[in-house]
């Protein structure tokens, strides 16, 4: 509090002064608003290719190997647009390595992290901006090698785990490596410049219990990132030394691969199960943390009522980080990891579902005696509390370490994570989308359109997910090129053909949001600061906010929730509006 | 460090220090992440291996890491004067300081490269497809000597000019040499069930490359992990050697590969492929952590170091610690256990 | 329509229960159990599955029911400025954690006996899972795992005695597979130079079962498949013998070929 | 390349009238680090293994260890100077680590046979050091030998 300068004015003089030429100011921008702009634009990009790969996944779950329509021709026409085995391989690993490296949490920490951070708690720019350049910077050799494996042999095809032995067989793995180290580096950089620039950088009177539920998300986010990353970091490089020097550390005593004896050995597969999900656990909280908190940020706005229970809040989510290190053995329950560890890390499991159910509860109080107003971010976020509680209560089932030896690795799993990926994380990130869009661009987007493309996405995503859990309720295996190879599952091919034809329309869908975000960037309607009349700090600053974003010294009399407050007539109630008998001291200069 | 910007407005910082700190400080902490990673992998690893040679086997000399330990902990001193000299605004002494913790640095690589060649000189490396250590003597170790004695003596013979004398003499141990394998590999093929052929193999194993610590093959065999029999030939192989070194104790016998350099036969140590792995893993990754901060220390070098520039040398100062820390601790584990 | 979002969230925990309802009445439910031990399996599913059904649909139309009733539309009343409750934070704390407690305890005994507790009895087999196929090995009359007069067999096709324990010796030649037997509940990955067990007995006399590889394998995984024949313990027996019988004459014919072979 | 400066005003403030007693205790903490480090290299020697169990010669380095880098965090990193930050900072990583190594332990190093599983046969073929061999091999074995000796 010491630091809080007399001059509570200072305007920025350099809006317009700071203009660089073309390439420092949009391509090597040190402007954390442009940088979080590349994240968002380049992730979704991937989202696309991502996406078009789980189609390729789909259509061959629905019609195994015959010719896939107008894709299929373009990529396979060497084998008739058949998706051969390999391919599909190769499909679903590079769609979860796309859709987890590339897709969701560089579009959480990366695009709206950068973006919002310092907005939200009030700083001109992160506190190491050169440092944020480069973290986006160091995406781009991932995204070159992500992109050149898949052009090496049929590509990385030893799925997203990359588990050895397997992995060590192909030489696609390489690039795939190279890749997700460089992904580390970039969110080890991204990581320790939001910590600071959270602990640091924060404006007078913003103190930790004032920051809106976002930061907190990004905030353990950034800590899960700096704590866990290194160590798959370290993996990698271990695999990596595996494929190319000749070390032995994931390789038993005379293991032979393409017939050939590896001399160097000693190892154990099992080593590189521990230290990926070591990283890979948490990184599934790196994946919801940050949608958790934009959501309850919208949630509170739509509702026009203060967040319920926002302590709980903090620390459930400061419980995940803390349980989400200690739970990642429940990835290897079957996989010959001794049974006794097994028992211990499926406790904390158990426990791990005990924050998750505060949080849901603490929404639904949100939205408990307020007024909704119906907007698309707040159905987005909506449905992100009604589909997490599918992807939530799934959970449990595999947290059951006698239920998960059935279920483990069929469609249950899948089932399970996409409701908490794509129905939870990427339908808040569409919300957020829609919510930040008018402070990122100057102007709004389609509301008619919004709620039409979330209608047909929301109704598309159960259909394409929701039957999962029957799939795997019967046991239907994941990565099967033909699981009709197998009679307890030929009966199961209606329901895929289903779920793959819900697939194609969810994809087709998004052409809606595509035509409407990248109108709206030029056509869309002028916006206020302040469109949605929020609370938090950003809605104060110019939209979009000019170089070190305000234009008033912040100073923070409040938390960010405070809706329908009974102080002022105005159903809301800014962070920065001083209370009543303070009015005259500092007045943000508009 | 360098990209701080100038403040535009005023801030709460919750903790008492510099933004550069608490960044190189987080940083820290993720590298303690990174090398619990490494010398997590190494211990468990190490701990759960059936053999693991003992630090003579494999050229790891306990002086020249001591050493080295003193080196860095020299060079720990010297980067904590030079910080308190910057903050007295003595910019000179600050940066003399500085050169000499520089220095202290090139000498430690210096040292680490002195080491690392002495692995490689006596072939002990990771490599693809296969490495010159072998975890022991079985038929691949025989036909990877069989493959090494085979494509020496083609360059021999096959170079079209005349025999030297020297070359002569080279093609009589390769002879040798091949007559053992062959012998050996007869026993393996016409004896299957006795161990007498895999006790031939061990002691040409021990003639090529020989346990450089008696104290390796005593304990294998209390374990019951060396057959008796093998015992009894080693011990055997031994006696002169005793005798000859009778005065020296930690005389070293010489192999056949030390006896002869251009030979470079693949050779035995148990649980040698998975040392090599994780030593050069860790001291690796170490070294490329001293080669960062050489390179910051010699851009700082350009600098005048007084009191304005006391966070900078904090900062790095910092870094360095940490990177003497991992070298406390690597020194006993790779070194002393 | 001014409720027609609230409907549409309505339609979630409706259109979700109902298809778990009517799943198991077009067989899209549990593959037939002919295991002794998979129906605590089944069970604890059922039990968990009804449980988080109860949670499902409860949490479901809560959410329904606020969007309907405070809809900003239609909702005149002043919204509640609260901003939480000590007691609910409690109450929504204790609940859960007991029920996951509950579920934890509950689940040890089953973990246990599928992971555990191994039989003693004699092994039966050892399995063995290799790009893209699982061979068998059998102790043959001596009771002993590698010994000459082993039954191997590498065609997939593998019996096992019903009505009684099997214990099977699991291990992999390459890389990781998992050894899933959908119709027992039982799913174990076999590592590259680790040898495990798993065990369960077959409670019908006479079944025929797919045997899954449920961990990727490579490009063939999807092929990965094997037949489990259960068949009481006289006609295993006399299936060994005829696979022996068979190995035999096959032996003795390679042999002889060998020889023609080397003579000429 | 500064940082804030009112930032580093706050952080001299919190320590600087803490007496330092000068460039002293560097000295002396260095000379006590080159003293432990020789008190661990002390097990080099021969004497040392004959007569202490490794086991004990183990822990006594990793105790040395652990005082040497505690003497460099807390004297050369300044940690003992610092406000209560420095736990929020370093006390997390180090838990996690420790924790990290402990959940390995049962699997990868204790995987030789933990009980639930071992190394597979065909593994002990191409491990270090060759099984115990029967006592009926061994005499074979020597019987061989002293055949082959009388050549």
């Amino acid at each position: 509090m010491s630091t809080i300068t007399a001059d509570a004015h200072v305007h920025s003089h350099d809006d317009h002064t700071h203009a660089g030429s073309f390439l420092s100011t949009y391509v090597f921008s040190r402007d954390h608003k442009i940088i979080g702009i590349q994240f968002l634009f380049s992730t979704l990009i991937w989202f696309l290719i991502g996406g078009l790969l789980a189609l390729g996944i789909r259509w061959q779950l629905a019609y195994p190997w015959s010719s896939m329509p107008i894709l299929g021709k373009l990529v396979y026409s060497a084998e008739g647009g058949q998706i051969a085995p390999e391919a599909y391989t190769m499909l679903f690993t590079m769609h979860a390595t796309v859709m987890i490296f590339l897709v969701i949490i560089p579009i959480l920490a990366g695009a709206f992290g950068n973006f919002l951070i310092p907005l939200m708690i009030g700083a001109d720019d992160m506190a190491f901006p050169t440092l944020n350049m480069l973290s986006y910077w160091f995406m781009w050799p991932a995204f070159f090698a992500f992109g050149a494996s898949f052009f090496v042999g049929t590509g990385p095809a030893s799925g997203w785990t990359s588990y050895p032995p397997l992995s060590l067989t192909s030489e696609a793995q390489m690039f795939w490596l190279i890749g997700l180290t460089f992904v580390g580096v970039s969110s080890m950089m991204g990581s320790v410049n939001y910590l600071t620039t959270i602990i640091q950088m924060r404006a007078p009177g913003m103190t930790m219990f004032r920051l809106p539920m976002t930061i907190w998300g990004m905030f353990i986010t950034a800590i899960l990132q700096a704590f866990a990353l290194p160590v798959l970091t370290a993996a990698g490089f271990m695999q990596l030394m595996d494929l190319k020097l000749g070390t032995g550390f994931f390789i038993p005593e005379g293991w032979s691969a393409s017939n050939s004896l590896r001399a160097s050995g000693g190892g154990q597969p099992l080593l590189w199960q521990h230290l990926f999900w070591f990283y890979s656990h948490p990184a599934v909280y790196i994946m919801i943390l940050p949608a958790m908190g934009m959501v309850s940020d919208m949630l509170s706005c739509f509702a026009r009522k203060p967040l319920f229970g926002y302590k709980p809040m903090v620390y459930s989510i400061a419980g995940i980080a803390g349980l989400g290190f200690i739970v990642w053995g429940h990835h290897m329950f079957v996989s010959g990891m001794n049974p006794v560890l097994g028992m211990t890390f499926m406790v904390a499991t158990m426990f791990i579902a005990l924050p998750s159910a505060i949080k849901t509860f603490n929404w639904l109080g949100t939205i408990w005696g307020s007024k909704i107003q119906f907007t698309t971010p707040m159905l987005f976020a909506l449905s992100f509390v009604s589909m997490f509680i599918i992807g939530g209560l799934s959970g449990i089932f595999m947290a059951a370490t006698p239920v998960d030896i059935f279920i483990h690795d069929t469609y249950f799993i899948v089932a399970h994570f996409h409701y908490v990926l794509f129905a939870g994380t990427a339908m808040a990130v569409f919300g957020a989308i829609y919510f930040w869009f008018p402070k990122m661009f100057g102007r709004m987007m389609n509301e008619r359109w919004g709620k039409v493309h979330f209608f047909l996405t929301f109704i598309f995503l159960n259909g394409v997910f929701y039957p999962m859990h029957i799939l795997g309720w019967v046991g239907f295996p994941r990565r099967l090129a033909d699981p009709y190879h197998y009679e307890t599952f030929r009966h199961l091919l209606p329901l895929n053909q289903f779920m793959t034809w819900c697939a194609i329309l969810m994809v087709t869908t998004q052409i809606i949001f595509a035509i409407n975000f990248f109108y709206s960037i030029f056509f869309g309607p002028k916006a206020g600061r302040n469109p949605w009349r929020a609370n938090s700090l950003e809605w104060q600053a110019p939209s979009p906010p000019g170089h070190g974003n305000f234009d008033f010294q912040p100073i923070i009399y409040r938390g960010p929730y405070e809706y329908g407050s009974p102080e002022v007539d105005e159903d809301y109630y800014p962070q920065t509006t001083p209370p009543p008998t303070d009015r005259p001291l500092a007045v943000p200069a508009h | 460090m360098s990209d701080s910007h100038a403040p535009k407005f005023s801030y709460q910082p919750a903790l008492p220090i510099p933004n550069g700190k608490t960044c190189l400080w987080l940083f820290l902490s993720t590298e303690i992440m990174f090398f619990a990673g490494l010398i997590g992998t190494y211990i468990v690893l190490r701990f759960g291996a059936v053999a693991w040679p003992a630090p003579h086997d494999v050229h790891l000399s306990e002086p020249i890491g001591a050493f080295n330990t003193f080196v860095l902990i020299c060079s720990s001193v010297t980067v904590v004067l030079a910080l308190e000299a910057a903050k007295l605004n003595q910019a000179s002494k600050a940066k003399g300081w500085l050169l000499l913790t520089f220095l202290l640095g090139c000498v430690f690589l210096g040292v680490k490269l002195y080491e690392y060649n002495a692995k490689f000189s006596h072939g002990i490396y990771p490599v693809r497809p296969h490495g010159l250590v072998y975890d022991k003597a079985d038929i691949h170790y025989a036909a990877a000597v069989r493959k090494r004695l085979n494509d020496l003596k083609t360059d021999l013979t096959n170079t079209g000019a005349a025999v030297t004398p020297d070359d002569q003499a080279r093609i009589t141990v390769i002879d040798d040499v091949m007559r053992q394998v062959d012998e050996a590999e007869a026993a393996i093929r016409n004896e299957p069930d006795s161990p007498a052929g895999v006790i031939k193999l061990m002691e040409l194993a021990y003639q090529i490359y020989p346990p450089h610590d008696h104290g390796t093959v005593l304990q294998a065999a209390e374990a019951g992990a060396v057959p008796p029999a093998a015992l009894v030939k080693f011990a055997a192989l031994e006696q002169p050697v005793a005798g000859e070194a009778a005065n020296s104790q930690n005389a070293e016998r010489e192999g056949l590969n030390e006896k002869y350099p251009w030979l470079r036969l693949p050779i035995m140590i148990p649980g040698g492929p998975m040392w090599a792995s994780t030593y050069f893993l860790l001291t690796g990754f170490h070294a490329l952590h001293v080669l960062v901060g050489l390179i910051v220390f010699a851009l700082l070098l350009f600098k005048t170091l007084d009191r304005s520039r006391a966070n900078v040398v904090e900062n790095i100062g910092l870094y360095w610690h940490f990177v003497d820390l991992v070298w406390i601790f690597l020194f006993p584990l790779l070194y002393l256990f | 329509m001014r409720h027609f979002w609230a409907f549409l969230f309505l339609l979630v925990p409706i259109l979700g229960v109902l298809t778990f309802l009517l799943a198991p009445y077009y067989n899209h439910a549990f593959p037939r159990d002919i295991s002794e031990q998979g129906h605590v399996i089944d069970q604890l599913f059922m039990f968990i599955l009804s449980l988080t059904g109860i949670i499902f649909v409860g949490t479901e139309v809560c959410l329904f029911y606020f969007m309907w009733k405070y809809n900003g539309q239609s909702n005149a009343e002043p919204v509640k400025y609260s901003h939480g409750s000590h007691t609910l934070e409690v109450v929504w704390t204790i609940l859960p954690a007991v029920t996951l407690l509950f579920i934890a305890i509950y689940q040890m005994n089953a973990w246990a006996d599928a992971k555990m507790r191994r039989p003693n009895v004699p092994v039966t087999a050892e399995v063995t899972g290799r790009q893209f196929n699982w061979d068998v090995r059998y102790p043959g009359p001596d009771g002993e795992l590698h010994t000459p007069d082993d039954i191997v067999r590498v065609d997939g096709d593998i019996h096992f005695p019903s009505g009684e324990e099997v214990l099977l010796s699991i291990k992999s030649a390459d890389v990781l597979h998992s050894f899933f037997l959908p119709n027992l509940r039982i799913k174990q990955d076999v590592v590259p130079g680790m040898q495990q067990y798993m065990w369960f007995k077959c409670r019908e006399p006479k079944e025929v079962v797919d045997i899954v590889c449920a961990e990727l394998c490579g490009w063939g995984h999807y092929k990965m498949s094997g037949r489990a024949t259960f068949e009481p313990r006289a006609e295993f027996n006399a299936w060994l013998k005829e696979k022996a019988a068979e190995q035999n004459v096959r032996q003795v014919a390679q042999a002889k070929e060998e020889k023609k072979e080397e003579k000429k | 390349m500064s940082d804030r400066d009112q930032h580093s005003e706050v952080g001299h403030d919190s320590h600087e009238h803490i007496a330092h007693g000068g460039n002293g205790k560097y000295i002396a903490v260095f000379i006590a680090l080159c003293l432990l480090t020789m008190g661990s290299f002390l097990t080099y020697f021969p004497f040392w293994r004959e007569h202490v169990p490794y086991q004990a010669s183990r822990a006594l380095m990793l105790a040395i260890s652990c005082t040497k880098a505690m003497l460099v965090i807390m004297f050369f990193m300044h940690l003992l100077w610092e406000a209560n930050w420095k736990w929020v900072l370093t006390i997390p990583a180090t838990f996690m680590s420790v924790f990290l190594m402990l959940m390995l332990v049962p699997d990868i190093g204790w995987r030789i046979n933990n009980g639930y599983a071992r190394y597979s046969e065909e593994r002990w073929v191409y491990a270090a050091n060759p099984q115990k061999i029967e006592s009926s091999d061994v005499k074979a074995a020597e019987k061989d030998l002293s055949r082959e000796d009388t050549h």
